[in-house]
């Protein structure tokens, strides 16, 4: 479904990416883990076209993303939830989630979309009309998905949507991930919560210095030495 | 070996402007020279704090009027016009350390929009208090010598790029530019930013102050207020812009380039000439970043590049 | 991106080109001027002993050259595009008539007036002054209109040492810095504030008299002298001055000013706006519902644009211009046919005075009989001249000894009301106001 | 004792970013702060380089309270610092970039042309000395870094702060690195190196001080954090599967 | 003396409602694309000229010609911001801020210049029919022109609060404001984003340029002083509050006049500029702002 072919990116003159390949198949979750700066965000962010790969190929569903424009990428179906959310805090709840479906494809159903995600996030439709600035830590993590639910996403990235969270709402959301997963949406997965990232996901990456440097099922990693060296030597 | 080179070209072009008035004597001329000598100590003035330091000032023209204005009227109660130009250069001094500590709590484009409006206040109260043109006094019109002006202008020139050149190689220029280019790592060096920052505006104000004395010695007549005008900050800005920030000689190629161009456009445009040249100010801004000192360094660079490319080759 | 910074660079190129191969296309422009200068003069040295022998004279100037830097935009736009044609109606009857008689070539030379437009800014006005001594033989400068011009100006005629003939500005401060050129026969402030009391009190009995005074004055330089004198003047007369204002130049908003002077009951409104200015503060009075029942209204209203831009509201002011084309003095008609032939209406308010500053020069040229100008400066000190606006003379400081008409704004035409002998309508007084026009 | 802070406390908000933490070094240590991300390292070091104010605490340095000291005097105390993202002089030079730690820092300079040499021999010992008139905006992160070292050297500190040096550093480069730190250290620097993951620092520090959620979780030799159950829960996390 | 100072102020209000819709214009673009404008007063002045010539000519009311106005100005805001302003907004902020504002002085030159060459250095003002007219409530004066200026500035004002609140693309320009990164997640062109709010900030400062005309007077050299005005209110009220700038507008406005009330004409200007400078230095964030004003 999504095929990274050996992407070079760079962060102004900085190289960030050394020739990543990474593959997520339909309906999988896959983590992306590594330490700080391995290049995971850098990942996420080139293959929503907030940054361009200098080199490789990405395709999804047979389209080559690096030929479509970025704000034509989400209208095929990738959707990406930034670190810390990222929601805006100026407006209100529900048009955050309007805003999610913005795209032509997605601003069609908006209104069932949303049925859909007050399903999953009942909390939402609480808050509905309070400014986003206004909700806590856990409810913006849970807008943020959830506005990236609103554009009906067949992959969705999700970059540490742990952080900064207490542990108990960390449980209440990998809980929503997976069940986001359960209902066919593919996900990609950036944590630093490593045992939480392997043990939720069907595969994973190790991402160190730009380059992979492992690659397996959640539960080999796991328990694969390589991945607690990674971080404690 | 490459600075005594430049010193000595300094010199050898310094001889030359000093010899000028022996040679032009047709005053037309004579005060396009004074005006390009105005604006290199505007331009080179204004360098120190915009250039060097980063802080885009659009307020100097204040320092210009204030020296301009005090210079004017102890000429005029009889100093000698040195005296009072020095006054008109310290009285620069006090209003900036009356603002910098203001003015340097504003960051980027705030402090560049409170300049502007610092700038305006001046330009409007010297236009209250002092509503009556300034002519010179009938005797003085009599004995009035444009050589002597040209000289104050090249003297004042000179002591402004001098200043500039000193300051820029000097410890402070140093720490000057570690502010520009990133404050808090200036200041993790122990570079105290504030401080750096006062200076600059101090002595660009200073200076700034000292070319007002000048016009103030030159001009015949005017209004107070004129030397307060925006449009003395704004070509100052542009003639730094055009030659290069940051450098000791754009802003001297930028005033040349500035009065000449002007000159020459309005001579054979007559009067489109400042849309030619708001196009290619427009051109320069966005496709030539760093000036002609840029685009001039940019050439160099090819060149190293390929000579060392070349000598790669020949040594394989 | 490197693209982009070629074709920038190609027209930097470009330009520089253009640059350098006009640099000496400007010096060859120049350099006719500086050969010819002493070509000219240089006969006419050499040959100056030559007069001793009877009977041959020096080879004339082509041109008698007369030099103005004049507004004909920007704020006094309105006032130099009223002076100019006087200058030159005055230029083209004198050289229909083969030009000015001069004793020293034992010819007549034609006039030729080389003007600049200042667009209204004094630095400019300066920096063209030089430029037309540079490169003109001036004989006389004429002036622009707006006391701030002139005020720039006449510094640079008087180092010049060129005469200079300036209207249209009252400001007599300017005439006491002991400046030897200047020559204006223009009304200046100070007969301005005394003739309009004077005129009021004639022409109103008392008991009806307009004496609660509101004064609008400008934070400039005749703004001040003007108040001043106003402020001065009033009590004399029997006036009172209820609310005195000033405004900066340009800051087009009175309506403090006229919220003043509404609520002070004032009945007289002194004031000399520029025409923007002008303009704005009578339709602001107009909204506010103030009619002041004498308006002296100096400057703005001068022009025809005053009618046209403000219909009724801009009625029944009055003006003290210098001159009207209605002045009963010889030669007022063939300048009115003139300028009807070219502009449809007879001749403007400012046109008059500066038709007669070509009068005065030109006969104190034949009057000297030399283009010499520290002698045609004496004779024009020393001399009496008639003209389209009366007999002139001049004083020591340089004002002219002139009539000073007052003008109304009558059924969109300006109507000479005083003096009587001249008048071609009767003052109206008061005004109505403005709701019922 | 070199540094000594008591008590340490920042809040942000309502968050409290560090929260009582205690630790000192001793002079010619190396010492390892780590933590996951959003564990309140970074805002200790800016603590302790005055680009914070505490809260409430005390940083004794070289037997002088410097809590809330400008930060722009710290350097003259002896403290310098490197940036977790670097943050060269882009448009100057490298020996210029140098040149001012070397005229501002501790013992500064006044005469430009020893500034010079000395910064020169600088960036020879970090391996930039053929890079000495390149602009800064020209170099590789890594070059960055070594010149941020350098400039950082220049000011002459007794203690040393690197924030992240590693990150993003691939194994040649990172060993190069450390062998440039024990370089610095055996030439009488106390260094604090904060860092994200363990592996980077291990075999580098004499001690490792852990924080997690801005509180001290655990202190000690590389061997002993590695195998604490502590740090392996703040680093892996829990199971939430 | 009430009733004065009463009348005075609501003159206040009524030009503040004027610099307010010219800030409100170049608040909206500096907002969203960080560019700052400073010949947003030379646009001003294009539209002012625009209404006086349709006027003049056709004698078409001022008032009616609004909307020729308008798409007159869009298409000027669009051939700038290709030709020029597309070009910068790749640079980082405080980089763009500068350039913005350099091109925009160049841009000022060559309006100005043109402007003069065009129609001359003479003030112009329009006068209809019904200017002087004033409707008289409570013994105040209600002046005509300037009232229907007023209602179109608030109309102006709240149709594009309609539009930022209630429509996607509204909405979409929103959410660039507060993050351009996010935004672009969304699915939102933010290239189309910055160039609509380009031209409906050149639009509002054509509008604003109609009522300068109407109520005051144009010339060439009018568009320094609006581009500061509009830059004072846009800090007074605010960045990133449409209300918040317009009414720091009205602020403005009503500090001049009662200046001009109290202590004299001459000190309006710099009464208006010292309230700037204060808040500047106290509260950069503006009156009604919320986020931090150091960007």
């Amino acid at each position: 479904m999504l095929k990274l072919t050996e992407i070079d990116t760079f962060y102004g003159d900085l190289q960030a990416l050394w020739g990543i390949s990474l593959e997520v198949r339909e309906g999988e979750m896959v983590s992306l883990i590594g330490p700080n700066g391995a290049g995971k965000t850098t990942t996420l962010q080139s293959i929503t076209g907030l940054l361009r790969p200098a080199k490789g190929s990405i395709t999804f569903d047979g389209h080559d993303l690096l030929k479509v424009p970025p704000d034509k990428i989400v209208d095929l179906g990738v959707s990406m939830v930034m670190e810390g959310g990222r929601v805006f805090a100026g407006m209100t709840v529900l048009e955050n989630l309007e805003l999610g479906a913005y795209g032509s494809r997605a601003r069609k159903e908006r209104f069932e979309t949303m049925e859909h995600v007050f399903k999953t996030f009942p909390r939402l439709k609480e808050r509905l009309n309070q400014r986003a600035g206004t909700l806590s830590g856990g409810e913006r993590q849970m807008l943020a998905i959830g506005r990236a639910m609103m554009s009906k996403p067949k992959l969705l990235m999700l970059d540490e949507p742990s952080f900064g969270l207490a542990p108990i709402l960390v449980d209440a959301i990998f809980e929503m991930v997976k069940g986001i997963n359960k209902q066919g949406v593919t996900i990609l997965l950036v944590e630093q919560n490593v045992r939480a990232a392997l043990e939720l996901a069907d595969r994973a990456y190790v991402i160190e210095n730009g380059r992979i440097v492992g690659e397996g099922s959640g539960e080999a990693l796991l328990s694969y030495e390589s991945v607690r060296s990674a971080y404690l030597g | 070996m490459k600075k005594n080179l430049s010193f000595v070209i300094a010199l050898v072009v310094t001889a030359a402007l000093a010899a000028v008035p022996l040679f032009v004597k047709k005053d037309s001329l004579l005060t396009y020279l004074c005006m390009i000598l105005l604006y290199v100590s505007l331009a080179s003035s204004w360098n120190i704090l915009g250039g060097y330091t980063g802080q885009v000032n659009l307020g100097h023209s204040a320092f210009f009027g204030l020296g301009a204005i005090a210079t004017r009227l102890l000429w005029f109660a009889g100093w000698n016009i040195l005296l009072a130009m020095l006054v008109g250069g310290l009285l620069a001094i006090a209003f900036a350390l009356l603002i910098g500590s203001p003015a340097f709590k504003l960051r980027g484009a705030y402090f560049t929009i409170g300049t502007l409006a610092l700038g305006q206040i001046l330009y409007a109260t010297v236009g209250n208090l002092f509503p009556q043109i300034s002519s010179m006094p009938v005797q003085d019109l009599i004995s009035y010598t444009l050589v002597t002006r040209y000289y104050l202008f090249l003297a004042v020139a000179l002591i402004t790029v001098l200043a500039a050149t000193l300051v820029a190689n000097s410890r402070w220029g140093l720490g000057m530019m570690a502010v520009r280019e990133q404050e808090d790592a200036a200041e993790s060096l122990g570079v105290n930013a504030f401080q750096h920052k006062l200076l600059a505006l101090v002595l660009s104000a200073f200076l700034a102050g000292l070319a007002g004395g000048a016009f103030a010695f030159f001009q015949i007549g005017y209004y107070p207020q004129y030397p307060f005008s925006p449009i003395w900050t704004l070509d100052s800005t542009m003639m730094a812009y055009i030659g290069g920030t940051g450098t000791i000689l754009g802003p001297i190629i930028g005033a040349i380039f500035f009065v000449v161009l002007k000159e020459v456009l309005s001579l054979n445009l007559a009067e489109f000439h400042p849309t030619v040249f708001g196009i290619l100010f427009i051109l320069v801004v966005l496709f030539l970043p760093g000036g002609f000192m840029g685009l001039w360094k940019r050439i160099k660079d090819k060149q190293q590049k390929k000579r060392e490319s070349m000598a790669e080759l020949s040594h394989p | 991106m490197k693209s982009k910074f070629g074709v920038a660079l190609v027209i930097l190129l470009l330009v520089s080109l253009m640059a350098t191969s006009c640099a000496p296309k400007a010096v060859e422009t120049e350099a006719p001027v500086v050969t010819e200068a002493p070509a000219t003069e240089a006969p006419a040295e050499t040959e100056a002993p030559a007069v001793t022998e009877e009977a041959t004279y020096p080879p004339a100037p082509e041109f008698i050259e007369l030099g103005s830097s004049i507004s004909l935009t920007g704020n006094f736009g309105s006032l130099g595009n009223l002076i100019l044609p006087g200058y030159q109606i005055a230029v083209e009857h004198i050289n229909a008539e083969g030009g000015v008689f001069v004793k020293e070539y034992n010819t007549k030379i034609p006039l030729r007036l080389t003007y600049y437009d200042d667009e209204s800014d004094p630095t400019k006005a300066v920096s063209k002054m030089e430029t037309l001594f540079s490169e003109h033989e001036l004989t006389a400068y004429l002036g622009g209109g707006g006391s701030s011009m002139h005020a720039a100006s006449i510094p640079i005629a008087e180092k010049n040492k060129v005469p200079y003939l300036g209207i249209s500005f009252a400001l007599y401060k300017i005439h006491q810095q002991g400046y030897k050129y200047l020559f204006s026969p223009f009304p200046k402030s100070p007969n301005q504030t005394e003739d309009v009391f004077k005129i009021l009190n004639e022409a109103i009995p008392e008991g009806e008299r307009p004496t609660k005074v509101a004064v609008f004055a400008y934070n400039d330089d005749w703004g001040k002298e003007w108040g001043g004198l106003v402020k001065e003047r009033a009590p004399e007369y029997g006036y009172e001055i209820v609310v005195y204002e000033e405004n900066p130049v340009g800051v087009n908003d009175w309506t403090a000013a006229i919220q003043k002077a509404k609520a002070a009951g004032a009945e007289m409104l002194l004031t000399l706006p520029i025409f923007p200015d002008g303009s704005g503060m009578f339709k602001t009075m107009a909204e506010l519902g103030w009619t002041p029942k004498f308006s002296l209204v100096i400057r703005a209203p001068e022009g025809v644009n005053w009618g046209e831009s403000l219909g009724k509201i801009g009625e029944y002011v009055t003006i003290f211009p210098g001159w009207h084309h209605g002045a009963k003095f010889e030669g007022v008609d063939k300048l009115n046919a003139r300028y009807e032939e070219l502009y449809g209406r007879p001749a403007d308010l400012l046109t008059g005075p500066a038709y007669a500053c070509v009068q005065i020069l030109a006969q104190a040229i034949e009057k000297a009989g030399t283009l010499d100008r520290d002698v045609i400066r004496d004779t024009i000190a020393s001399g009496e001249f008639s003209t389209v606006i009366g007999k002139v003379t001049f004083n020591a400081d340089g004002t002219g000894n002139v009539l000073d008409p007052l003008i109304q704004w009558q059924n969109g035409k300006m109507e000479l009301v005083w003096p009587a002998e001249h008048a071609t309508a009767p003052l109206i007084y008061p005004a109505p106001a403005f709701e019922d026009r | 004792m070199l540094l000594q802070v008591e008590k340490l406390n920042k809040a942000f908000g309502g968050l409290k970013a560090v929260n009582n933490v205690d630790f000192s070094i001793q002079s010619g240590e190396i010492v390892g702060l780590i933590g996951p991300n959003g564990s309140g390292k970074t805002t200790t070091l800016n603590l302790l380089t005055g680009f914070l104010k505490p809260d409430s605490g005390s940083i004794m340095f070289d037997g002088k309270e410097i809590a809330g000291s400008p930060r722009c005097s710290m350097c003259g105390n002896g403290i310098a610092r490197t940036f977790q993202l670097v943050k060269p002089f882009l448009n100057l030079t490298a020996v210029q970039n140098v040149m001012i730690g070397r005229t501002f820092g501790k013992e500064a300079t006044m005469n430009l042309k020893l500034a010079e040499e000395d910064s020169f021999s600088i960036l020879e010992k970090v391996g930039l000395r053929s890079r000495a008139y390149v602009l800064a905006k020209d170099m590789t992160l890594m070059q960055r870094k070594r010149l941020e070292l350098a400039r950082a050297l220049a000011a002459k500190p007794k203690l040393l702060l690197l924030d992240e040096l590693m990150a993003g550093l691939n194994h040649a480069e990172a060993d190069e690195a450390m062998e440039t730190i024990r370089e610095i250290r055996a030439s009488g620097i106390t260094i604090l190196i904060v860092e994200h993951i363990v592996k980077a620092i291990m075999g580098l520090s004499d001690r490792i001080i852990v924080l997690n959620m801005g509180e001290k979780v655990a202190e000690g030799t590389a061997q002993e954090i590695m195998y604490d159950p502590r740090v392996i829960d703040v680093y892996l996390g829990k199971s939430h599967a | 003396m009430l009733q004065p100072l009463a009348q005075n102020i609501i003159y206040g209000i009524l030009i503040g409602a004027l610099y307010g819709l010219a800030a409100v214009g170049l608040s909206l673009v500096f907002g969203v694309s960080k560019f700052l404008n400073v010949s947003h007063g030379e646009l001003l002045m294009l539209g002012g000229y625009a209404s006086f010539w349709v006027f003049k000519l056709l004698k078409i009311d001022p008032f009616l010609s609004i909307p020729l106005t308008i798409i007159f100005l869009l298409l000027i805001g669009f051939i700038f911001y290709r030709l020029i302003f597309s070009r910068l907004i790749k640079l980082e902020v405080e980089k763009k801020i500068q350039n913005s504002l350099l091109v925009g002085f160049g841009l000022s030159t060559i309006l100005q210049n043109v402007a003069l060459r065009l129609w001359t250095a003479d003030d112009r003002s329009i006068t209809t029919a019904y200017s002087g007219l004033s409707f008289e409530l409570a013994g105040l004066r209600l002046p005509a022109v300037r009232l229907i200026s007023l209602a179109i500035s608030v109309v102006a004002l709240i149709s594009l609060q309609i539009f930022l609140k209630k429509t996607f693309t509204g909405k979409a320009i929103r959410a660039t404001v507060e993050d351009w990164q996010s935004a672009s997640l969304m699915g939102i062109n933010i290239h189309r984003v910055y160039l609509l709010a380009f031209v409906i900030g050149c639009a509002l400062a054509g509008v604003a340029g109609t009522l300068v005309s109407i109520c005051y007077s144009i010339d060439p050299s009018m568009g320094l002083n609006w581009t500061l005005k509009s830059m004072v209110v846009m800090v007074l009220g605010g960045l990133g509050s449409m209300i918040g700038t317009f009414v720091g507008g009205i602020i403005l406005g009503v500090t001049e006049s009662a200046t001009a009330f109290f202590i004299g004409g001459n000190y309006r200007l710099i009464a208006g500029l010292l309230l700037f400078l204060i808040i500047l230095i106290f509260r950069p964030q503006g009156l009604f702002g919320t986020k931090e004003g150091d960007r």
